[in-house]
């Protein structure tokens, strides 16, 4: 039993900040300094936002059906802490690439919502971890909370590429994934910045709801009792 | 849309972004602040 | 705190030594059928139990008694396994029970309050997917007639013969409680867990009941009952322990148990 | 006896004793068939009258309909097991966690599978879809495809949601998002059966279910003595 209160270290909490300075940095030079992509105009510049969170959710996913394998395989409220945080953080960009995704496909597609591979994927992402999140709340016993969480995490983490493949075949509207190759490095240096600082925000934000996590569970730690009896043993 | 296929304008969708991005981030960071506060708040026996 | 990491060290040591001790043969000494050191469980905040030591050699037959809401569910669930100590260790035959449950749960067997059927399953059905689950490698390969033979036996053996072919929803309470005790002779365990064993059962099935557990003691198996019905359940164990607000508070024999004594030991550390 | 030879003896036991209890309790097959109806009814008033309509609806409902009534009966298939605690007395046995597991997802299976066989019909009659026999044997065919697909999971999340409160909701509410594959899979190959199948699309949509039963099948499987283990 570790009473004592947890919290991110000085260096996470470095990390935070160097974060919003590079987050800052990269939006404004995606704003003002990138050039308009060639057929979509102005209007691109959402990409510095939509997709560094894009590929940070994606991450942030795959790290919480890691943690989330860890926290089966050890039992321990640490691996607990960390893959419920992951879930978490996942959700909030999820949400977030949601909106600045429908934000981009008014003025290129003319529509808010498409059911192409992303945003489907997306979508059902969301709803789902959501509903494990949900689950969460309903469990009261923090082992079986552990358990039963990281069960759902892990299976739901697996249907995520099935759900991609299978909205691909049913149909596809979506721009063929650019690689840095053909972008103008304009356009790719505030997008690798970007990436980094909602990186380096996600590790503030992880530490912080483990740090939660483990402060809460550490309140509902109480010490045995004194013993009212000595007794022999029988 | 003009005949050369280029989106013009749209800036309002992009600040619509930003400023979206931005609430989002720092109304999760504020409120894990807060959280972790009130988890801090009362500490064990 | 310090006590608890003592506690915790020293479980430690007992778990090197008895895998050592499992790893050479020659180490003869039967483990005790229970042994509990230290033995805490915690839901949310409170702690239904506290600091717990029992030892229960095998053979033994024990009588656990208590207030309602003194921790006897409890302590039988996590006897069984069914529920983890949050403190302190627990072995049963020298296994952890949670840690190595098929080792140690065929050897026990929990007759709890609840009787564990299925309403629409019969009698008969009922003792052939226990006989079925009960995993006996000689079940599967005996032919089908002598199964049949073996689950009207046992049938027999609690009165419901007759009733074989009824569902259990048409059960009175003691005709299910009945039913359930016939899982002690499936399963054959080496350790039987007994909630309240005589509640809902009539005169008859009482009588029943204690012979049968006389039976089981004199064939060597470790009995815990823990039962509010002191008269006959004294006369089946040699030993009690008497619980309070989830604490051991007082131990000796079953003989001397009455409600006299119940009234004054638990005032007493009130 | 060897691992896999008690798995499958459990399995086998349980399976047994679940389709029995269900053959028992008949009402529930014929109450969960019953509300497949009233959503196959519902859905072609709704889409009605026209026929061309309700064609290019046919699939989409009936797929809908069979996935409603699934998380009816996949609920309730827990429900059994706590209603006298029974499943802690398997735990006592102890009882092969795996072989729980498969035994139920069969019995399971084999409910969604008579399901389809009151459903299909009715979605041609009222549908007003021309299908022949073989028509029929296909749907049924890629059914039970998606009904082990919808099974395996519906398992393992109805053993947890059956511990929880509101588990009306979580069920459905972890399950269909789980359930896009399959379904967008079976809408597109119900399509594909019912009016042709130009392009051979059929054999793709095939694996591609295939491959969604093999990974929850086997990953359920793993997955859940994790969740059997009520000792907490």
């Amino acid at each position: 039993m570790n009473n004592s209160i947890s919290g991110p270290s000085k260096f996470t909490h470095g990390l935070g900040v160097l974060g919003l300075l590079l987050l800052l940095t990269g939006s404004v030079m995606g704003l003002t300094w990138a050039p308009p992509e060639q057929h979509m105009g102005e209007v691109s510049r959402i990409v510095f936002v939509h997709v560094p969170s894009a590929w940070n959710c994606l991450l942030i996913f795959t790290f919480a059906c890691g943690f989330a394998v860890w926290s089966l395989w050890s039992g321990s409220r640490k691996a607990d802490s960390y893959m419920v945080a992951s879930i978490e953080v996942g959700i909030v960009l999820n949400g977030l690439l949601l909106v600045t995704g429908m934000l981009f496909a008014r003025p290129t597609w003319g529509i808010w919502w498409d059911w192409d591979v992303r945003m489907t994927t997306s979508l059902i992402s969301l709803i789902f971890f959501g509903g494990v999140l949900a689950m969460r709340a309903l469990i009261d016993d923090p082992k079986q909370r552990a358990t039963w969480s990281a069960v759902a995490a892990v299976i739901g983490y697996v249907d995520v590429p099935l759900i991609y493949f299978c909205v691909r075949w049913w149909r596809s509207l979506h721009q063929v994934q650019s690689t840095p190759d053909t972008m103008s490095p304009g356009i790719v240096l505030p997008m690798r910045i970007n990436a980094f600082a909602i990186l380096f925000l996600a590790i503030w934000f992880l530490s912080m709801r483990a740090s939660i996590e483990r402060n809460r569970l550490a309140a509902q730690d109480v010490d045995q009792p004194d013993r009212l009896l000595e007794g022999g043993t029988l | 849309m003009r005949p050369t296929g280029v989106i013009v304008g749209g800036w309002e969708y992009i600040i619509a972004a930003y400023i979206i991005t931005s609430v989002v981030l720092i109304g999760y960071a504020t409120s894990l602040i807060l959280r972790w506060r009130s988890s801090r708040g009362n500490p064990p026996r | 705190m310090a006590s608890y990491d003592q506690r915790h060290g020293s479980c430690e040591m007992h778990s090197t030594d008895s895998i050592t001790a499992s790893g050479e043969p020659a180490c003869t000494q039967p483990a005790n059928a229970v042994t509990a050191r230290g033995v805490g469980r915690r839901f949310g905040r409170t702690w239904a139990l506290a600091h717990i030591d029992i030892e229960i050699k095998q053979g033994e037959s024990v009588l656990l008694v208590g207030h309602n809401g003194s921790g006897k569910t409890t302590l039988l669930r996590l006897l069984c396994g069914l529920l983890r100590p949050s403190t302190g260790d627990l072995r049963l035959f020298g296994s952890a029970p949670q840690q190595q449950p098929f080792e140690v749960r065929p050897r026990l067997t929990l007759v709890s309050h609840r009787t564990y059927l299925y309403e629409q399953l019969t009698a008969l059905e009922h003792v052939r997917l226990w006989m079925g689950l009960a995993m006996d490698s000689t079940y599967h390969s005996t032919p089908a007639e002598a199964q049949e033979r073996r689950a009207k036996e046992l049938l027999e053996t609690v009165g419901l013969e007759q009733r074989a072919a009824d569902p259990a929803v048409q059960f009175s309470a003691g005709m299910r409680k009945r039913l359930s005790l016939l899982r002690t002779q499936i399963e054959d365990p080496d350790l039987i867990l007994l909630d309240e064993p005589f509640s809902a059962l009539d005169p008859a099935g009482q009588d029943m009941v204690t012979d049968w557990l006389a039976q089981l003691r004199a064939r060597g198996k470790t009995l815990i009952v823990a039962s509010h019905a002191l008269e006959q359940a004294s006369k089946l164990c040699a030993k009690a322990i008497v619980l309070h607000t989830g604490q051991i508070v007082w131990r000796g024999a079953a003989a001397d148990v009455t409600a006299g004594l119940l009234t004054h030991a638990t005032k007493s550390n009130s | 006896m060897n691992i896999v030879r008690r798995v499958a003896a459990t399995a086998i036991l349980i399976a047994q004793k679940d389709l029995r209890l269900e053959w028992r309790n008949r009402a529930r097959l014929f109450s969960v068939a019953l509300f497949g109806l009233v959503v196959l009814l519902l859905l072609s008033l709704a889409f009605g009258p026209n026929s061309d309509d309700l064609q290019r609806a046919a699939p989409g409902s009936l797929v809908v309909a069979l996935l409603f009534s699934s998380i009816l009966s996949l609920s309730e298939s827990f429900r059994l097991e706590r209603e006298d605690s029974a499943l802690e007395g398997l735990a006592l046995v102890p009882i092969e966690p795996m072989g729980l597991f498969y035994g139920k997802f069969l019995a399971n299976t084999l409910f969604l599978l008579l399901l389809a066989g009151i459903l299909i019909p009715v979605t041609v009659v009222l549908f007003v879809v021309e299908a022949d026999a073989r028509v029929l044997l296909q749907l049924t065919g890629f059914w039970a495809l998606a009904a082990v697909g919808l099974a395996a999971p519906g398992t393992l999340y109805a053993a947890m949601t059956s511990r929880l409160r509101s588990q009306d909701v979580l069920l459905p509410l972890l399950l269909f998002p789980l359930e896009v594959p399959a379904l967008i899979a079976l809408v597109k190959s119900f399509g594909f059966i019912l009016t042709g199948d130009p392009m051979e699309q059929l054999v793709s949509w095939t694996k591609l279910l295939i491959a969604f039963d093999l990974i929850y099948v086997a990953l359920c499987g793993v997955l859940f003595p994790f969740i059997l283990d009520e000792g907490s």
